[in-house]
């Protein structure tokens, strides 16, 4: 390895690779699939790096954490509330993973009697894939539904899959292609058949709008956070979201923080319910999960705390908003096809009139971020774009990204 | 004049700060978005959309700057004073790494733009690869996992492709007793039965041990190195000779690399798989819990099973996603790519020598407190350790005084205390961890407040049972809170 | 349920902080510089270099991060909590505003740039002084002095030089009893020499008491509105056409605009020169003393004194030297710009119906807290006040309790305490001024705490002259301060 | 005035007008005459944005604000330390008011019998105009005493000025171009006619690499804060460095925090010698100054502390080096001329073959920041540049500007 560099030496070559790069946030940016750009309020980067919560570690020592064990609960209750859900633990690595660890707890509900997971409907690649990646370990079997001709979860086909063995069924609403589900009627049909609702929400703010997961009769339901206050960041640092019954708390994967009393009666928070853990149970645990995402479940914490019942509705609004604006502009263009037409948030598909990779690449020299290709994960679908609207889009962009298609849609 | 020592507990006034939903008043709002520029929207059916809003606070902007302000000054923190966790490798997060990691051409990426546009971020995913398979000597590196235990799991999940790739089928995995507790539950994870093994007297493993466990369905050994006592397993390379005789592959558990980084590296002794903790030894900030990351390194002939995508080298980078033995992604996108950012300039910063330069000092530091607090306390295997040492409450429980007590007491001296009851292979532990950002003056003050404890725990127990005194909160009930379990605000409910 | 107050003062760890040259270990070192890339000089004569370093500390980054962390912690700030400090205008810092001042494109401008190169700061500047004009209704403004009484210096000088540019010789200024300690100094910087104006029984300033006292060499009036003791001058209206009368000009203190801000003009009260406290106002934050901004706005007709340069409009911006009559700079460059971004992005932020709001609001919280706080204390002057209120220890001192202790009283219960001892025509006055954005939740909370003290006052009056008990020092010796002072570190020596 | 706006429009509207400008500090630049562009550790930034700094008021209640007061009382510390004094205080306003300031405290430790200031030598223009605007009052009379011909100070006209009526003579070293004054001979002149010395430095990284001017004699000794970790802003908030003997500390302005005990005998800092002050003494007082630059002064202790002895003179060192590097290239230039040879820290003066301001102009489209043409303030001297190099600029920049003024040169 070469020698160190002092600091300015250090900044100058780390500004020299970013600037290698030309990110969504100054473009026209279209691109969601699982990660989201909405406005983040600018105090949440000042509280949230404060040293105090920046360089302290997991609260083991309570006495000396309360910082970060009561911002952590209260990260737990409005996890809840948004979700609809009983209780919420302290975050998982990201929404992907949180999937599988709640396919996994769910045949752990199921007591080794139900091992198999249905994956129904339209759910993100990288959540399909991790699912399968965790199924390695042949203790759960992970099985693809795919969804119907109206890009939402084949219910009929579903209906005869579910059976004595099934542990849960697994559905992402809003799903990969952005259509709202019927999770009322999925639920029926899982219950109906002895197993149990999971839902996976990548963009949570749809919890604002559409109905939650937990009253129509989701028994975990997992997301990403990262749309709730946190950078794009390429990817990563995210934040899995999971929620569930209290009834299952003690099958739940990852931490918990519980409010207490101190040896003088005062309130003051703990990690709790440990013995689910890996440092008590070791190989009995509900998860191997020890670092988990503190810091970016403080973010969350802080946005929704910040946006409020009213600020998280608004911005799904706006954005729900934007993306029917969108849709209809696309959808009018010549050569371009919106396949689907039921309810959905802030996400559709387009079929394209050349290849979708193709257009994408044309117009990003231009600045504009117009989608993502599906063929990049499915490559026999050529034609299919994915795009996201949401409430940091302008008209004028998207105006401009309209016009940027209808070159290339008669250029064909 | 005496030179004062740099940290000594004191009081100071802070203010009692109710939850988050007790602040809330209805209509508050601290947000708005930017006017709408389109038409609102009329295609939802109104029975689709929530009937209830979420119960989230109504508050201001300077409310929840009161919250958190208030709530951050009740933690401790490196920033705030030395936290010698054993295990956790608390060294200082230097701050220009978070400025870097905060600029617009790194946090503003989405993972879906088209690659030409990210190949600074691709640049230094490959920068930070080298850097780790140097380190390791493990020369195929994935960066996907976001913390230690999503490493093992991953890494093991090589180790089972791997074999099944050769058409075997082995379900067993050795671990020393000693493993962090990750450790065996990574495997349970990975569908692996677990097999102990215990350590020699001295407190490293002995190739006799693991011979004798060696079979046919062992998948091989996962080993911590050096170990979780802080000791360097000396056998370790005729260890991987035999666990590789048999047919087995050895995980390094790379949570204390900070005791190696240029010193030794794992891959020349014997490991085929080893995760990294960029949060412990690249210096990246904890966070209260996270995020972390962690990278794994594998011999080149274990490539082709590391989770998809990989960087594909060359003038222009890409992500290779035709990797038909890969064991699959184990999360979303890439990796905790702003974590990356932070490792790669602490990595630059410190170049190969400053690395080396940084184990050896951690290793020193460690020994130096082996030492001074070997004259108060007993020390769990009282010969040169590595990065960390492990104390235990032998003399003190003479007077019933406890770990626990001790851990509490040093609160009130203005220290976190080692990391606790951990390993379990030795009653009672404290695990020292100085790191080698930490300064002998630090270290004399952290002495000075072991020996009044001690003191202390002779002279008068019950101060020490009833300790701490000056955080905001003393000790705390944890029986309750796991027999009653309060974990969310119950909005007087 | 009931709900909890939002702040009560609680205890908690913190730890001792030696000075920083006693962290100082020789050698250690925190910086470097980028290695030289040119050949090292050989030009410098040895008998003009330093001969012996400045003792500055030898520390390491991470000992500068605990030092100030831990520093940090001992202070009271608006984050933390309620700071009632009368006519400082203690609202809340946007954090927004931090991240706007620190972009590239205006943190890191030099002064002598090329003009071209920097229209969008200049044009920040215009729309700024737009901003003021209208709302002080005097429509010329400089944004170059660094603080409210630079502001003063300045407007004064330019009251002198309007008057010597008619060829008059005007030695005197009045000024309330109740002013601000600055505005004597500043008249006496100016060359000016002071006339006291005592108030009415009603605690506003009577035209008669002005016109007695105007005079040919009197330049004119400082006045400020609301005056000291939160009151509106009712009769400045026809105070200000009685110094006119006289040949006089009418100079605003404007560290009370949060009362007025779109609710009344002071230029159309007849006020001719004003500075505006934009950190009190427009709400940067006051950085521990500074820096602060006090821009001047002066009619239409004096805009030729203002200091230069100024900012010629068109289509591009560029700065006038061109002054001939202007008074000539008060320090370097144009201001402090950093803080004017603050401001304007306050500004903006809020808008006009936004500021005009926030006024009213401040308004009334002060005059909610006067009847609140009048059950305890006695209120100054017992009848609608503007933006701040001003009790008195009267009932408390019948106990031996004085306004010091009250002060310091408050500080157990979680609060700053409000201005003490001024204005000085009131005595051991306490000035609350709560600015709009402090809640009802966090003023009921304040009322709680001034009346447990109040009580305590009656019930243990000892107590409270022990007070504070919480905070990381109690009372401090100011006598032996200022008997002895140790003004710098000693060195041992 | 307009209505409010949301934060993403503030925050675009505000981006807008920064982009509308072109930072020095992304630009090859070889700007300074008050203003210096030297590397500033990233971790001030962080420490001096914490809220309890950021937030807290003059620290007028001293049981709650042990912070700002021990950082402060520290600062006098550094910079005693730095300018070679015995006693320094919280900040002035910036560098060209302290010194008028100065001024004005030599005229009260003259005790109204010298009520003279000779402003002797090349002191940098806004400085020498404080100090005329100050004067207006009529305490005091400013003379100013023109450089000799070899750029420093007139040591013989200044023989033959100073006098009983002369409170001080104030003398810029490194003066306004860049050239080290003989202080102790300017001292012992002073001194001889009973007058003070008041040194102005413009750099105080200066202070590292030469003898400090406590040490040569200087009774006062005040600062231009800004090198020493504020960034250039356009001009401000910078800070004023003001510091003197102990014996004159009753005449000096600004806040003074002294070190003392609470009553349970702990030490700890209070404001303190306050009876010169504006709030106590009013008319009668030292100074009119109330809020000073508390921040900036936090983040200047901050820097020396860093620094250290070390650093401090190792920028010291290479921006002499610099500067001396880009001296012999401009200097071998041809139709360039530098006229001073005298002893200089990192700016130097430059004849040019072209009027200096229409080089700047045209080099400054390139990105490239030529210097400041004196001609600005001076307007008679039209073919006269001011350039500084410091540790920030590097060689391969300073090697494109000097061929670029050789290209200039030669178009003539
Ligand atoms: C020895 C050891 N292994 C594994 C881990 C798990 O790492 P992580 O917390 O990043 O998942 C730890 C963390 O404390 C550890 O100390
Ligand atoms: C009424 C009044 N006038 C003038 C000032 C002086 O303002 P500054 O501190 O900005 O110089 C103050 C500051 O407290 C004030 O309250």
């Amino acid at each position: 390895l070469p020698g160190g560099l002092t600091e300015p030496e250090l900044l100058e070559t780390g500004d020299a690779l970013a600037r290698c790069n030309e990110p969504a946030t100054a473009a026209a940016s279209i691109l969601g699939a699982g990660a989201y750009r909405h406005h983040i309020p600018a105090v949440i980067r000042h509280l949230a790096s404060r040293g105090e919560y920046l360089t302290a570690y997991t609260p083991y020592q309570p006495e000396i954490s309360q910082g970060t064990l009561q911002a952590i609960w209260e990260f737990q209750t409005l996890v809840c509330e948004l979700f609809g859900m009983e209780v919420a633990n302290a975050s998982m690595y990201d929404g992907a993973s949180a999937l599988a660890e709640a396919a996994l707890m769910a045949c752990r509900v199921g007591r080794g009697q139900r091992t198999r997971v249905l994956l129904a409907g339209a759910i993100h690649p990288d959540a399909m894939e991790a699912c399968c990646t965790y199924g390695r370990s042949g203790i759960v079997r992970f099985d693809a539904l795919p969804p119907a001709a109206d890009g939402r979860v084949d219910l009929d086909a579903l209906r005869c899959e579910v059976g004595p063995a099934t542990a849960c069924v697994a559905v992402q609403s809003p799903n990969f292609v952005g259509l709202v589900e019927d999770l009322r009627e999925i639920a029926a049909i899982a219950h109906g058949a002895g197993a149990l609702l999971v839902v996976v929400v990548m963009d949570p703010h749809a919890c604002a709008l559409f109905e939650a997961p937990g009253p129509c009769g989701a028994d975990i339901v997992v997301g990403e956070g990262q749309p709730l206050g946190l950078p794009l960041a390429f990817g990563g640092p995210y934040v899995g979201l999971f929620a569930t019954r209290t009834a299952f708390v003690r099958q739940m994967p990852g931490r918990l923080v519980g409010r207490t009393r101190d040896v003088e009666g005062r309130p003051g928070f703990v990690l709790t319910l440990s013995t689910r853990e890996q440092h008590i149970r070791r190989e009995k645990a509900t998860s191997n999960i020890c670092s988990n995402e503190g810091l970016c479940a403080l973010q969350v914490a802080m946005y929704l705390a910040l946006q409020g019942p009213a600020g998280v509705r608004e911005v799904a609004e706006q954005s729900h908003a934007k993306a029917l604006y969108l849709k209809r502009a696309v959808a009018a263009l010549p050569g371009y096809r919106v396949p689907h037409d039921g309810p959905f948030f802030h996400e559709f598909l387009v079929e394209t009139p050349i290849p979708a990779a193709a257009l994408v690449d044309a117009l990003a020299v231009r600045g504009i971020y117009a989608g993502v290709p599906l063929s990049g994960r499915y490559p026999t679908r050529t034609h299919e774009l994915l795009v996201c609207a949401t409430e940091a889009n302008t008209r004028a962009e998207m105006d401009r990204l309209v016009a940027a298609l209808a070159a290339h849609g008669g250029a064909r | 004049m005496t030179r004062p020592l740099v940290t000594t507990g004191a009081s100071g006034l802070l203010q009692e700060e109710p939850v988050l939903f007790e602040r809330s008043v209805p209509g508050r709002r601290a947000t708005w978005a930017r006017p709408l520029d389109v038409p609102p929207a009329d295609d939802l059916d109104p029975a689709l959309l929530r009937a209830a809003p979420p119960r989230l606070p109504e508050i201001s902007e300077p409310d929840l700057v009161r919250h958190h302000t208030r709530l951050s000054q009740r933690n401790y923190s490196i920033d705030a004073g030395f936290y010698p966790l054993g295990s956790c490798t608390m060294k200082y997060n230097p701050r220009v790494d978070e400025d870097l990691a905060g600029l617009a051409g790194f946090a503003g990426l989405h993972p879906h733009q088209p690659e030409a546009t990210v190949q600074g971020a691709l640049c230094l995913m490959v920068e930070l690869e080298d850097v780790l398979g140097e380190i390791t000597g493990l020369p195929a590196v994935t960066l996907q996992p976001a913390a230690g235990a999503h490493g093992e799991f991953t890494g093991l999940l090589v180790i089972r492709a791997a074999g099944e790739a050769r058409g075997e089928v082995r379900r067993r995995i050795l671990i020393p007793e000693s493993a962090h507790g990750t450790n065996p539950a990574s495997a349970t994870l990975c569908g692996f039965e677990t097999v102990q093994v215990p350590a020699g007297p001295e407190g490293v493993m002995l190739p006799e041990a693991v011979a004798s466990r060696m079979a046919p369905d062992v998948a091989g050994l996962m080993v911590t190195h050096p170990n979780t006592v802080g000791l360097y397993e000396t056998h370790l390379r005729e260890i991987c000779r035999v666990v590789h005789d048999g047919g087995g592959l050895v995980y390094g558990d790379g949570a204390n690399l900070n005791a190696l980084m240029g010193v030794a590296r794992p891959g020349d002794i014997g490991i085929d798989v080893m995760h990294v903790n960029l949060h412990k030894t690249f210096a990246t900030p904890h966070g209260g819990g996270g995020p972390g990351a962690g990278p794994v390194a594998v011999r080149a002939e274990l490539a082709s099973f590391l989770p998809r995508p990989v960087i594909r080298r060359g003038d222009t980078l890409s992500l290779d996603w035709d990797r038909p033995l890969s064991v699959g992604k184990v999360r979303s996108f890439y990796g905790n790519f702003g974590v990356l950012v932070r490792a790669w300039a602490y990595a630059r910063r410190m170049g190969g020598p400053g690395l080396a330069w940084a184990s050896r000092l951690a290793v020193l530091n460690a020994n130096y407190l082996r030492v001074r607090l070997g004259a108060s306390y007993d020390v769990a295997f009282d010969r040169p350790c590595m990065h960390e040492v492990v104390l235990t409450d032998r003399r003190q429980r003479e007077h019933g005084v406890e770990t626990m007590d001790i851990a509490k007491g040093l609160m009130d001296h203005g220290f976190h205390p080692p990391t606790v009851y951990f390993p379990l292979v030795v009653p009672h532990a404290m695990m020292v961890e100085p790191t080698e950002t930490e300064s002998l003056d630090e270290m004399d003050a952290f002495v000075a407040a072991m020996e009044a404890v001690a003191r202390l725990a002779v002279e008068d127990p019950d101060a020490l049972h009833a300790a701490p005194r000056r955080p905001f909160r003393r000790r705390l009930d944890e029986v309750l809170a796991a027999k009653n379990p309060e974990l969310r605000y119950g909005f007087g409910g």
